[in-house]
């Protein structure tokens, strides 16, 4: 029976969510194109993940190595290389992540099979996989096929693909796999956690965020004053960051934190994907930003274009008089 | 320390992207073009290293002639010389790009090959890795901290939620940059003007002793469509006054305040 | 950031704190040749709260504090000798009241010599202070903290003798009122309470001012300022007795300088005349120039040079660019009015042994009481051998003072070195008791008027 | 470039740091520098400016992201030049931009500026927006494209694309019509003049510009030109020549002038309102041109010009200049000096504040808004004004 192989990605003693968004959408398209799916886990401890991988999979496969640390794409890709060329799968699905980012291209390489990476969509029709990805920073989509090949990667966007709870019971199997070689040119040296903060964006209600519309360092003041005045807390997106404005534990996106809050105010964020994955969970989101095309627009609740310069001042005037 | 510097040439897309006839580019009519951002970085990173160790840039793209004025800003922001290979491959696919550059860049002394992680127009973010697994060396993306010594690079890696991991890569070795790792610094008229006299060779496919058949497909682009728009935000108008007003009340009416 | 800039950072807001090399460059130089010193912070609050705040912070942390108003003494006073917070007041620039009847503008210490100008022309065109002779920047409150005088000396002294009251916040944080506001509202007199004056003539050392009730004078419609010319510099402290017996003139300043090289070695006395009207002028001039300098005219040994309507506002700055160098520093000192024709002659010796031109001026201050001297010494900041000659120039100078009898005015730490050597031992005890009792902790302006 | 060889080598300590440089005419504050009114600490003031230069370029100091900034917070408005008693003061803008000029030599500018520079080089306009959009300014109005016309209508960059400053673009496009005067505009063909790179200390790519903009107007047979805004006006008039391009050049208040006293445009209709006017750098201390908004505004019958009290030679700038509309170091708190201006002018009693240049409608039309003065006073274009004195719809 066809397979499709979704690798799962963990660190620290946690699946990674988009281990789980993978399985979800690898189960619905196995499903759809009666194939089996297999999830395959590499790397220290890995039979903790095994029951809830089963859930998902109709077969797991563990290649348990306790001496590996770290992001493990050397390692992962030699035991996935292996399987691969054993089992044949037609389509592997990885998150792009930092792991798959750094795993998916040269697993491709070294198969010589086709890789279409950052997938916003997946889909299979008669045999036949489709895939869209995202381009120009969100403003247009491509759909792209694969030339035929027995085998095929496809890496998945983080937050795109929902995920469905499955109740599947799995076949668990572990694999013992020899390392022919020890990765000696790439050592892992540790993880570096980011600081802890003052304030912890993560729990907080209310989320004044702001990107590189703010323009100036100075006016992060303004975006202070007025989440103060909802009782809320400072966040940002990447460039603030970059510029070295805020710390980097302010930064919400896919390189920084998630945020849950029940207002995300955006203030001068266009939205790339990046920063958007970081505030999916939010139960408001108002954007206030001068480009009217704005991708943040595209999943904020409401919004103004206008200058935030303009539409804040007023803002926190407008909210101290309601308040009196 | 010898480093070559892989980098591409992109529309300016921050205004509008339009569809063009064909349905599967871009209208380019109108369009300007620039250095792709986190080339920039990787160049800037480049530099920073050599200023400090010494050793030689070689900045390397594959494009039409247009592409030269991406490769003599690279040579502006300091690299020592540039090398083109003559070969349009805007929508050809990763893979056949990444032999062309392990073609070229095998002949090349190196003890590090740097890349941007992603292009700003396609946003792929492997060929890079690609081009490390077809050299047979170690390779780390997102990389946002380098430290380089004779036999190692000492980097950091960009994870999720704000870890980094540190690794010890030994050279030669090809890392992917992350924005962030430096704030590139302003390239003058001047300095561009300056670095016309800089070596720029323009090289073919055939001198690489590649052919077009070698580099056929493995993936097509059938299409490029508008993004559907699940969710729009509902927008509000008029002054500023206006619009606060607006949003306060909105604010008060979901008990924000 | 470290834990003081952070409390800094909340008094004052992040703005108006700095620790970034270019602040702490600008804020280690004052303009003359005292070398630099780079604070280890430089703030400017906008209130007395806010200095109030940083002065108990400066206590907590053991930091000096060194306040400027414009920073143009010259003499470093306002180079933070031993680090710390260099206080720029200029923020707090609130022309707070002007009394016209009364006569008096009550001011914060950030009010420029040149805003108070301004506002009377604009709102009290019958009023004035006396304005020294300084850039416009200079502030009211730094020049009465150094015994200053202006373009009123003569008739009225020093300005710091037209301090109708004061606020401070003392080196401990407390806030003070001296004079009539200290019992009620208003300011117009610091008599006659017992004197607790402890911080005019202190350089900062003892406190900040913060606000500075100064008095006003008239001013007349009419402006204008007479020259006067003689070769023999003894007849001078003679012709300023005269010339101050007519009680007619509101500034006299004689002086002698090498530029422009036709005029060197004359002496020129400039008098101020102000007058509301052509007849009351006309009386003045007839008063001073034929009734008091005729005679001097009529011999040969004098000449005037005319009268020209209008006060050109001072141009001190243009000395700076004698040696084409943006720099010059002078000595200031407070003379009997007799020894003109030796502070002169040995002043121009001076200058010239230095290859320096000479400029010696002296401005009347009061009835003939005094002389406020000043012998300036340009010097070129590209060309630090200037800086040298101006450096041992100015030390020579505040030798001579004190041997000509004088006491040295806003000296340097060279030249208060050498009065605190010849001050009256029981004066001495009294400072150090004043300075222990207010500044326990030895935070302001320290290297400064070093007692204890 | 290290002290010696910096051009002003023999001058840039001359600087007594004596703070004249910090005053308007009549002394009545210390803001009239406008980053020295904004940051208060004397490294803003044009003689901390001036001290720093020569401490970097003599190592005493290291470059840094703070003194770069300290160095593009100057907005170019002269009042320094102006004001300082000293002999060199003829030159004080020059030392400053040369300095940034080895800043950007180096690439060690505020991301600001480098955004502003590289939009400049990509797309032509400090925005970054699309090139081919500069003309857009033109739909919906009748306003003929430059074909050997007598005068070339030239907009500039804010004009172009900035939609308030567009308006104000459009507006004098109407006048002109209406006075029946033979123009036309370049319209998407417009390339941006290049004061502010100039400014900017982006000497090179300024050369580039005003060498292709040169060009473009001779092939074009262009001999006059009449300016939206003074930035325009003054590089065409003064640095253009040395580019080989002697144009014939008017600030469009100069042309209204003429026009109005040539009896070409009526403006007898009048407009009953009190009028504060506010002199912007590029023309006023640049350029001498104190009078010509003046008598157009003298002009309209009903009109009372009431003068703010920092004016002329003395005036405040808005902040705008030196690309400061674009990187904004001076925005953000009540001391910005437009809001400063803004304030200033509503202590005249006016009600309107009319402008003649579209960086400054751009700085004080938001300052008035920030002070929450909208209501009292208006910000408007001389041209806007002169368009209901003509009673033009």
């Amino acid at each position: 029976m066809a397979e499709i192989l979704v690798v799962a990605e963990h660190r620290q003693q946690k699946l990674a969510d988009i281990t789980l968004q993978m399985l979800s959408k690898g189960s619905q398209l196995a499903d759809q194109s009666g194939a089996e799916l297999l999830a395959v886990v590499i790397g220290k401890n890995v039979d903790i993940y095994a029951q809830e991988l089963a859930r998902w999979a109709d077969r797991v496969i563990i290649f348990k190595k306790d001496e590996l640390e770290g992001s493990l794409a050397e390692p992962s890709q030699m035991m996935l290389s292996s399987i691969i060329k054993q089992r044949r799968p037609k389509l592997v699905l990885i998150g792009h992540s930092s792991f798959g980012m750094d795993l998916a291209p040269s697993l491709a390489i070294e198969l010589g099979v086709p890789v279409i990476t950052d997938c916003i969509d997946v889909t299979i029709v008669s045999d036949n996989i489709t895939v869209t990805r995202s381009i120009y920073n969100g403003k247009l989509n491509a759909v792209y096929t694969f030339v035929p090949s027995e085998t095929v990667i496809v890496t998945g966007r983080v937050g795109e693909f929902e995920v469905k709870e499955r109740n599947l019971r799995g076949q668990i199997e572990e694999i013992d796999y020899t390392m022919q070689e020890n990765i000696e040119y790439k050592k892992f040296e540790g993880y570096i956690e980011q600081k802890i903060g003052i304030v912890d964006i993560t729990q907080a209600d209310i989320v004044v965020s702001i990107g590189r519309g703010i323009k100036e360092k100075e006016n992060i003041e303004i975006a202070q004053e007025l989440a103060e005045l909802l009782g809320g807390v400072v966040a940002c997106s990447r460039p603030i960051v970059d510029y070295g404005w805020l710390p980097s534990e302010y930064q919400v996106g896919l390189s920084g934190k998630t945020v849950t809050p029940k207002l995300y105010l955006a203030l001068g964020i266009s939205g790339a994907f990046q920063h958007v994955v970081g505030l999916k969970g939010s139960n408001m989101v108002i954007a206030i930003n001068k480009d009217p095309r704005a991708p943040i627009f595209n999943i904020a609740d409401y919004g103004v274009v206008d200058d935030i310069y303009k539409v804040v001042p007023a803002l926190i005037q407008k909210i101290r008089e309601l308040k009196d | 320390m010898d480093v070559v510097v892989c980098i591409k040439r992109v529309p300016d897309t921050a205004d509008v992207v339009e569809i063009d006839a064909s349905g599967n580019d871009i209208e380019t009519d109108g369009l300007a073009f620039k250095i792709n951002d986190w080339d920039e970085y990787a160049l800037e990173a480049a530099v920073q290293l050599t200023e400090k160790q010494g050793g030689s840039i070689i900045a390397i793209t594959v494009g039409p002639k247009e592409w030269d004025d991406v490769l003599r800003r690279a040579l502006a922001i300091g690299a020592d010389r540039a090398i083109r290979i003559d070969q349009d491959m805007v929508t050809a696919d990763c893979y056949a790009v990444a032999k062309v550059l392990e073609a070229l860049i095998r002949n090349l002394s190196y003890d590090l090959v740097l890349f941007g992680a992603q292009s700003e127009d396609f946003g792929s973010a492997q060929l890079g890795v690609m081009v490390a697994e077809l050299l047979g060396i170690p390779h780390a993306s997102l990389v946002v901290s380098l430290q380089v010594d004779q036999t190692t690079a000492r980097i950091k890696r960009e994870l999720e939620a704000g870890t980094l991991e540190a690794y010890a890569v030994e050279l030669p070795a090809l890392l992917t940059i992350q924005t962030g790792i430096n704030q590139p610094r302003y390239i003058s008229m001047a300095g561009i003007k300056r670095a016309m006299s800089k070596e720029l060779q323009v090289i073919s496919l055939s001198d690489l002793d590649l052919t077009q058949e070698t580099l056929s497909p493995t993936v097509m682009l059938e299409k490029l469509e508008l993004p559907p728009k699940d969710k729009k935000a509902e927008l509000i108008s008029g002054s500023p006054e206006e619009s606060a007003e607006q949003l306060a009340r909105i604010l008060q009416n979901s008990g924000i305040f | 950031m470290d834990h003081v800039k952070e409390a800094l950072a909340v008094i004052v807001g992040e703005e108006h704190v700095s620790t970034e090399p270019e602040e702490l460059y600008i804020y280690s130089y004052d303009l003359g040749t005292t070398e630099p010193r780079r604070p280890d912070y430089a703030v400017a609050p906008r209130t007395t709260e806010e200095v109030r705040r940083i002065v108990e912070l400066a206590n907590q942390e053991k930091i000096p504090i060194v306040p400027l108003g414009g920073g143009l003494s010259l003499a470093g006073l306002a180079v933070p000798l031993q680090g710390g917070i260099a206080l720029d007041l200029k923020r707090m620039d609130t022309i707070i009241e002007v009394s016209e009847k009364a006569r008096y503008a009550v001011v914060e210490c950030g009010v420029s010599q040149g805003q108070l100008t301004a506002y009377l022309e604009k709102n009290h065109p019958n009023l004035m202070h006396s304005e020294p002779g300084a850039p416009p920047q200079a502030t009211i409150a730094g020049n009465v903290a150094i015994h200053g005088q202006g373009d009123l000396a003569q008739p009225y002294g020093f300005n710091s003798d037209m301090v109708n009251g004061l606020e401070v916040v003392l080196p401990t944080g407390e806030v003070c009122k001296f004079g009539s506001c200290a019992v009620g509202a208003n300011w117009y007199t610091q008599h006659p309470l017992p004197d607790v004056g402890l911080f005019l003539g202190w350089a900062g050392t003892t406190g900040i001012i913060t606000k500075v009730s100064l008095k006003l004078y008239p001013r007349k419609k009419i402006q204008g300022v007479g020259q006067f010319v003689v070769e023999d510099e003894e007849l001078i402290p003679e012709i300023i007795y005269r010339i101050t017996h007519t009680e007619a003139a509101h500034d006299v300043v004689a002086f002698s300088q090498a530029i422009p090289p036709f005029a060197s070695g004359l002496h020129h006395i400039t008098i101020n005349l102000s007058a509301d009207s052509e007849k009351e002028l006309d009386f003045k001039m007839e008063l001073i120039f034929d009734d008091t300098l005729g005679e001097y005219i009529r011999s040969g040994d004098g000449g005037f040079l005319g009268f020209n309507r209008g006060l050109q506002r001072p141009q001190i700055s243009k000395t700076a660019d004698w040696r084409k160098g943006g720099g010059f520093e002078y000595v200031g000192a407070i003379m009997p009015v007799e020894t003109y024709p030796q502070c002169y002659r040995r002043g121009r010796e001076i200058s010239e042994r230095h290859d320096i031109p000479y400029t010696v001026l002296g401005r009347v201050i009061g009835m003939s009481h005094a002389m406020m001297f000043s012998w300036t010494y340009a010097f070129n900041r590209a060309d630090l051998e200037t800086i040298r000659q101006a450096r041992e120039a100015l030390h020579e100078t505040d030798d001579l003072a004190l041997e000509l009898g004088g006491t040295i005015w806003k000296p340097g730490i060279y030249g208060q070195k050498l009065v605190l050597e010849r001050i009256d031992p029981n004066t001495l005890k009294l400072m150090k008791k004043v300075k222990q009792l207010l500044d326990p902790n030895g935070i302001m302006n320290p290297g400064n008027w070093e007692v204890s | 470039m290290t002290l010696t060889s910096y051009k002003y080598a023999d001058t840039i300590h001359r600087c007594f740091r004596c703070g004249y440089c910090k005053f308007p005419t009549n002394w009545a504050d210390v803001n009239n520098c406008p980053a020295y009114a904004r940051f208060r600490m004397e490294t803003y003031s044009c003689g901390g400016r001036l001290w720093l230069i020569r401490a970097w370029l003599s190592n005493e100091i290291e470059w840094t992201d703070h003194l770069a900034k300290i160095m593009y917070t100057c907005t170019a408005c002269k009042n320094c030049e102006e004001k300082c008693p000293l002999r060199f003061n003829v030159d004080i803008m020059n030392m400053i931009t040369a300095v940034k000029g080895e800043m950007v030599e180096r690439g060690l500018i505020p991301s600001q500026v480098k955004d502003f520079l590289e939009n400049i080089q990509r797309q032509g306009n400090p925005y970054g927006k699309a090139r081919a959009k500069r003309g857009e300014w033109t739909e919906g109005i009748e306003i003929p494209k430059y074909k050997g016309q007598d005068f070339l209508y030239y907009v500039g960059c804010v004009g172009s694309y900035d939609t308030r400053a567009q308006e104000t673009a459009r507006t004098l496009g109407k006048v002109l019509t209406k006075a029946g005067v033979s123009f036309g505009v370049l319209g998407g063909e417009e390339n941006c003049d290049g004061n502010e790179v100039n400014a900017l200390g982006e000497e090179t790519l300024f050369e580039m510009m005003a060498e292709e903009n040169v060009t473009q107007f001779k092939e074009l047979g262009v001999q006059k030109i009449v300016t939206l805004s003074p930035h325009s006006y003054n590089t065409f008039k003064n640095d253009y020549p040395l580019h080989d391009g002697n144009f014939e050049v008017f600030h469009y208040t100069q042309a209204l002038r003429d026009l109005i006293q040539g009896e070409r445009l009526d403006v007898s209709r009048g407009l009953n309102t009190r009028v504060a006017y506010h002199d912007p750098c590029f023309l006023g201390r640049w350029n001498g041109e104190y009078d010509a908004p003046r008598m157009i505004l003298n002009a309209i019958p009903g009109i009372e010009l009431v003068e703010l009290e920092k004016n002329r030679a003395g005036a405040l700038c808005c902040g705008g200049g030196g690309g400061n509309f674009y990187t904004d170091f001076l925005g953000g708190s009540e001391s910005s000096p437009a809001r400063i201006r803004a304030r200033e002018a509503y202590d005249t009693g006016a009600n309107i504040l009319a402008v003649a240049c579209p960086n400054c409608m751009t700085m004080l039309e938001d300052a008035v808004k920030a002070e929450g003065l909208e209501d009292k006073i208006d910000v408007k274009d001389i041209s806007e004004i002169v368009v209901e004195a003509t009673g033009i719809a």
